[in-house]
């Protein structure tokens, strides 16, 4: 079981969400964090434009099979792309052990019901 | 010294100062009907502070209430941008108003145009003293307010009419192209409809037809307008499947829908001009038909999908207040009751069901409250308005059908006029400016692309 | 042709006409007091701008005021709850209030029952004219405003009222029992109460009880309400050892207790039913008593907690305002404040000692807030009034101690009737339809288990 | 008979109550201008109606108007900082000026004293009566409003004014210092200053400075105050390089710019202390004012910054009011556009130019906003004051050049007089109390450290 | 060294925390998030009831030692249990060092101090 | 690579970042938590001083080659210190892979440009 967790533009989330809709990810758990990297943000206070370097972005986080892995990591790399500074990272995890609550499963039963 | 006195004081007075036996009773009864010579109209410090407050109302209406109610609806991404719609159309609509538009929609023109505009002899309101009565006037013809209020008053209806609209096109449009057409909207659309209902020379004036508050100027007018542009603008870009998105501050929502509430007391009870029996009376039947199609839309909700909804409750309650708005200065307990009970039904089955199925994206539903509330409630004047609250007036149940056909006229001729001038409007602006934010706007939210702000921040 | 003018003008007036001597002083004198005959109330347009405005005022007090007071204070999954309750309140209650309650509260009916309730004479506001002159004033016989005023101005106390409780058991009722229980708390306590009280023939009333703008009326009254389902409903689900949630939006409360000052100006000033040197004196009494409670809150946070907070001066504010209402057109400065310096130290003290003491859940305080607040100022008004206010009414450092008997038993006897029906009505609800929303309700929030929406969302 | 007649109704009136034909004259123009006899002022219930809303709309521009606005600009750790400084300061400058502030203000001193300061005759408002009426008046001489009104409404201006400041020292100094820095501020320099300005003996009065509503005496005084402090206190500590902080809920700050708008209506029409066209007037100049500086900030932003921001609006309304705020009953249609489209010229290049080169903090603009746009309106008001609002008064571009003479003498006292009494009171209170708060209470917020509370809380 | 990390219903937050604490782990971080998985919730707007895959969870997040990880296991397992979908996760992960900012200690040092 | 999380006092959070800045860390993620430990807060609710032991804390997350570790930890030590209860915690964790969206560029080459 492997830990992916992605770093993606707030305005990508939902074509991310769908991405992984379709490679069969449909669970997972998200929310917002603020960034810092190369991308700069434009904002405007009473007259004066500035640049922060700090962005609004979506975290998300889900534990797959290994199996998995990869089309879960290529669904993202596809839909959260945009070829412009600020597309965000992804990054990957051994996870030790895994316990759906409701029904005790653990491991990769835990997981997701779709292979 | 009779001569120098009657210099003073006019003519008409000197004359009857000749018969001192009426003297006695010309002071009684100065507060009620006058005898023989018409009164010289004067202004009224009772009516003047009741307008004076009542103005200051309506302009809590569009800022914060409307803006409030339509911002806590949208996404986060976009509220700031519903505000700032709200916000601009005041600033630009009070310019617009005393520029031309107060002349246009009420003043007078000559020839064959008079019916369906006014003239420029207001621009600038150009010969409005301070201190001059107002020529309009509803119950009180001799304690009047000043020329100056009405042109205020008036001015707020202006200002929300076009802010109303924003509800169809929310989340979805470049603010430039918003602007401008809203601007002109509010020259070619609402200045000549308000001429031909409210203007002493309009053609729907002049008809008959009766629009207490704006039922058919505001409410039908920005109504209308609305399913044209939500129809002509498109979907928003939401993620497939979904048409309903959830609104990112209930709180909001209450506290717009409670001002809009608070605020429409002075549209209403000040649309009488006066703070008199009218008014009281006015305000009574806008409270009831308020409370009771809230009422009724939190028990559609509780029968149909088994709980009451906060966001239910408010939208009811601005049904009934668009609802009573043309009618809340003819009809009595009992209309406003029906009017509010049967308005949340047709709104809440127009969202619900109608919205759906046609698939039309009308955000926030402007159309269906505004536009179908105000179809109702220009429909219920002509079937509601009673004899007992303005002698001249009665609709259809108290033995004047003709009332509800003039009112059918005027509510197409607006719906057409309307309706019509929107598609060319929207045309316009869209070929020169374009109107439709981008998909990456739009995926961003407006806040960020169109103003370069964000409307929470925790940075540091 | 002097006879066609009597019929026009009246008998008593057509007489005084063959007197022209005295026509310049009935002329002069007019806003002045009345020479021989008994004066024609009339409606006074300044009198009803200011009582329209009042009573917007009063509405704005329950939406949005007491609703961002409450809802700031809950936690953020109870939020539309509280919302939800003072919003239905305000339509159910008018309803109520237009159908038979300012009948039953204002009306007279005959026999034993006439000091207890009105009947059902004015159900539907039946026989109330837009013209009629209210039959209730204070301090301008003459001036009065129209009955339909006085009808919408009582009508907003008759909705705040039961609202003012939700504070009690907020964060734990069902809603349907909520609102069941509400109604039947309104028809079978308020309206009775009112009448006592206010109406000219209720019992406390003619027995002299003094209550200018409902300290023993609506906050007694709701408090003790309040108390009683706080202690029969039990405490909330609170994490082990914890009997305090902080709020989940404290600008929200402070938005709530600014607009309950706001409005209050309304509640009180408008008490008076003028606009006059008693309308300013209530005005000044209320401002200066929230000033002075809300300073009297911060110091004791200071000197006892070390730091002044902002929840407890908008909870001063509250209490000086409650505490003051009784009194407002009764006393002078000086009652002004020793009432607002004095009712802070009695609430801060029953909330933070004696209600952690006995450890009954009242949540947002309606008991130690509104219940002591209201008793102390119904004290005060028995102790405090002025006949340099009103001549006919003294209190008891002005020579007159048995004014603070009858507050005594205006107190007492509405702390009786209230709780002993509270308590009736209580069981009454939660034997039928359930009163206590379940644990797993609770857990989950009201919000999402009583109105299926969350009242903060990021989703798309 | 006679006799006892003229005894009541005083000789002038009884003389000419023996000249029959002029009784009708005499009813007749009752509301107009007096004949011979100088006429005794009474209370207008209209009037009266009107302030009695005006005096509670000044109060809701502070809380919440004022402190929404404030406390939105702020970062989420300081906003219940700005919350608790606006209602403390509600609450102890009511009671301050109840107790002498208002006497010092308004009430007379005799000797040298009497131009600068007044006396303590009006302590604890000794000797007014709720039915005297107001010694102070406008455009009405006969239509007066209570004494005790008059008080109230100047109350809240004396409220509002030191909490202009909290805008220039924002997020940074320490509570106690703040509280003991502004009630020494208020009696040492905004009593005189209101003194000197609008009270009969005040020398700047009888120099005949223009100041309608207050824009030497409430924004110049404050805005020169708000320079002082934020260079005395120093900057922020921010991240480095940093200057500005976003804000962290627009929302709010749109909400307070809405209700600021809002009670700015009661600020400046309420100024004429009548309910009349002169009211009207400067309700107009105000509301177009307003809507013209909010448009010039929007369309600056625009094409400086390529983009209107909501912030950049709401700040553009609240500098048009302040700048029309000395001129509102002075000047014209014309004159109020060119002073609402200039301040916010005038005010974005300090803004966003000057400040950043001086590297001053003013946290939020309360001098770039309310002492810029305050000594353009006062500067403006001796230019555009027209004979056509008030006959007596004319601006320099009406022919009479010496009036911008008088404005710039007031504009240059108050900058000369507050200046330096800002600068002595600061160093007491650094010195005695403290007024800075320490590193880690700026970094950690004040909300937690000055009050032990958070605005916003998820915890259960 | 162990990290914990659990996502829960929101509405058992609290019995989670408690149920930590009987089993001595008082040291905790948690944040909201967003969980999509096989639970709906139900929602109203204006007269259309719709269900909703996004669903407000708490994320709870703790380092332990080894020898803790199953009773920390055991006591989520127990208090965040209703048996309905929505139930919720639990993961656990290698950890290979930790801190304490203000002591300086190192290893399971840095983390609770009760055994 | 690894990943180095830390959960340190909001009142920190800017200077931490800065002191990271100085480490050549000028890619991150931060999100806000609540977090219990041996610290509490006191607060005031109605006359009455409680305490609460859930505290506001910001939560960084940033990955890193393996040779910046230690500076990187470092930075965070001497900025998030204060000497009082509540100082916060590092964690530090494997990383088994890492992607940039906007280049694809995997493993340390996704990571911060700066060396
Ligand atoms: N090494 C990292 N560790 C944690 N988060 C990172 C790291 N690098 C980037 N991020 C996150 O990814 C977001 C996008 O990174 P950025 O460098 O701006 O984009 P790009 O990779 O396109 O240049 C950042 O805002 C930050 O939240
Ligand atoms: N594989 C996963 N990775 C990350 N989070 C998950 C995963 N599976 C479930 N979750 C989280 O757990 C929550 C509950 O899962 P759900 O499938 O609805 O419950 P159940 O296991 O009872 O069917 C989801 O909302 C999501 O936040
Ligand atoms: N073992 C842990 N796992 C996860 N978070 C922890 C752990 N220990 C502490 N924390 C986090 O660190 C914060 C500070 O810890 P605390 O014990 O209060 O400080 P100190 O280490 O100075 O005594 C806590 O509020 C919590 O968010």
């Amino acid at each position: 079981m492997k830990k992916v967790e992605a770093i993606v533009r707030k305005s990508k989330f939902e074509v991310v969400r769908k991405a992984l809709h379709e490679a069969d990810i449909d669970f997972l758990s998200w929310w917002e964090v603020k960034g810092q990297g190369s991308a700069k943000q434009g904002l405007i206070f009473r007259g004066v434009a500035y640049d922060v370097n700090t962005i609004d972005r979506v975290f998300i986080s889900f534990v797959v099979r290994d199996i998995n892995v990869e089309k879960s990591i290529n669904a993202i790399l596809k839909s959260a792309y945009t070829g412009e500074s600020g597309d965000g990272r992804i990054f990957v995890t051994q996870i030790d052990q895994s316990i759906r609550i409701r029904t005790g499963d653990q491991g990769d039963e835990a997981l997701y019901d779709k292979k | 010294m009779i001569n120098k006195f009657i210099k003073y004081i006019g003519l008409p007075l000197g004359l009857s100062a000749l018969l001192p036996v009426f003297s006695f009773a010309q002071a009684a009864v100065a507060a009620a009907a006058p005898v023989a010579a018409k009164p010289v109209p004067f202004i009224s410090a009772g009516n003047t502070a009741w307008m004076l407050v009542a103005t200051a109302l309506v302009m809590l209406m569009t800022i914060p209430g409307l803006a409030l109610f339509y911002g806590g609806l949208v996404r986060s991404k976009n509220i700031l941008n519903v505000l700032m719609q709200c916000f601009i159309l005041t600033a630009v609509i009070t310019l617009e108003w005393i520029v031309f538009g107060y002349s246009n929609a009420f003043g007078s023109s000559t020839g064959a145009l008079a019916p369906y505009i006014g003239g420029f002899d207001w621009a600038f309101l150009k010969g409005i003293g301070i201190n001059d009565v107002s020529p309009y006037f509803i119950s009180q013809e001799t304690e009047r307010i000043p020329h100056l209020v009405f042109v205020l008053f008036q001015c707020m209806f202006a200002v929300i009419t076009p802010a109303l609209i924003i509800g169809a096109f929310a989340e979805r449009m470049k603010f430039r192209g918003f602007l401008v057409f809203s601007l002109l909207w509010a020259i070619v659309v609402y200045n000549p409809v308000a001429h031909w209902v409210w203007s002493a020379d309009g053609w729907l004036f002049k008809l008959g037809a009766l629009d207490f508050a704006g039922g058919t100027v505001v409410h039908v007018n920005a109504g209308i307008a609305a399913l044209v542009i939500a129809v002509m603008l498109g979907k928003r870009r939401l993620p497939s499947g979904q048409h309903i998105t959830a609104p990112h501050n209930i709180p909001l929502v209450v506290m717009g829908a409670a001002l809009l509430w608070f605020g429409w007391f002075g549209f209403n009870a000040g649309s009488g001009l006066a703070a008199d029996g009218l008014a009281a009376s006015a305000f009574l039947t806008t409270h009831v038909a308020a409370a009771a199609a809230a009422l009724s839309w939190a028990l559609l909700d509780w029968f149909i999908n088994k709980k009451p909804t906060v966001v239910g409750i408010a939208t009811g309650a601005v049904a009934g207040l668009v609802a009573i708005t043309p009618a809340a200065g003819f009809v009595d307990i009992s209309g406003a009751l029906i009017i509010g009970l049967l308005v949340s039904v047709f709104c809440f089955f127009m969202v619900s069901v109608v919205k759906v199925k046609f698939g039309y994206d009308d955000s926030l539903d402007a159309f269906g409250v505004h536009g179908i509330g105000g179809i109702w409630g220009a429909i219920a004047t002509g079937l509601f308005a009673s004899p007992l609250i303005q002698s001249a007036y009665s609709g259809a149940f108290y033995g004047n059908p003709k009332q509800l056909g003039i009112q059918l006229i005027a509510i197409a001729s607006t719906l057409i006029y309307s309706g019509v001038m929107t598609v060319i409007l929207f045309k316009v602006v869209e070929k020169t400016l374009g109107i439709r934010a981008t998909e990456e706007e739009e995926d961003a939210g407006l806040d960020i692309t169109q103003h370069h702000e964000t409307a929470y921040s925790d940075a540091e």
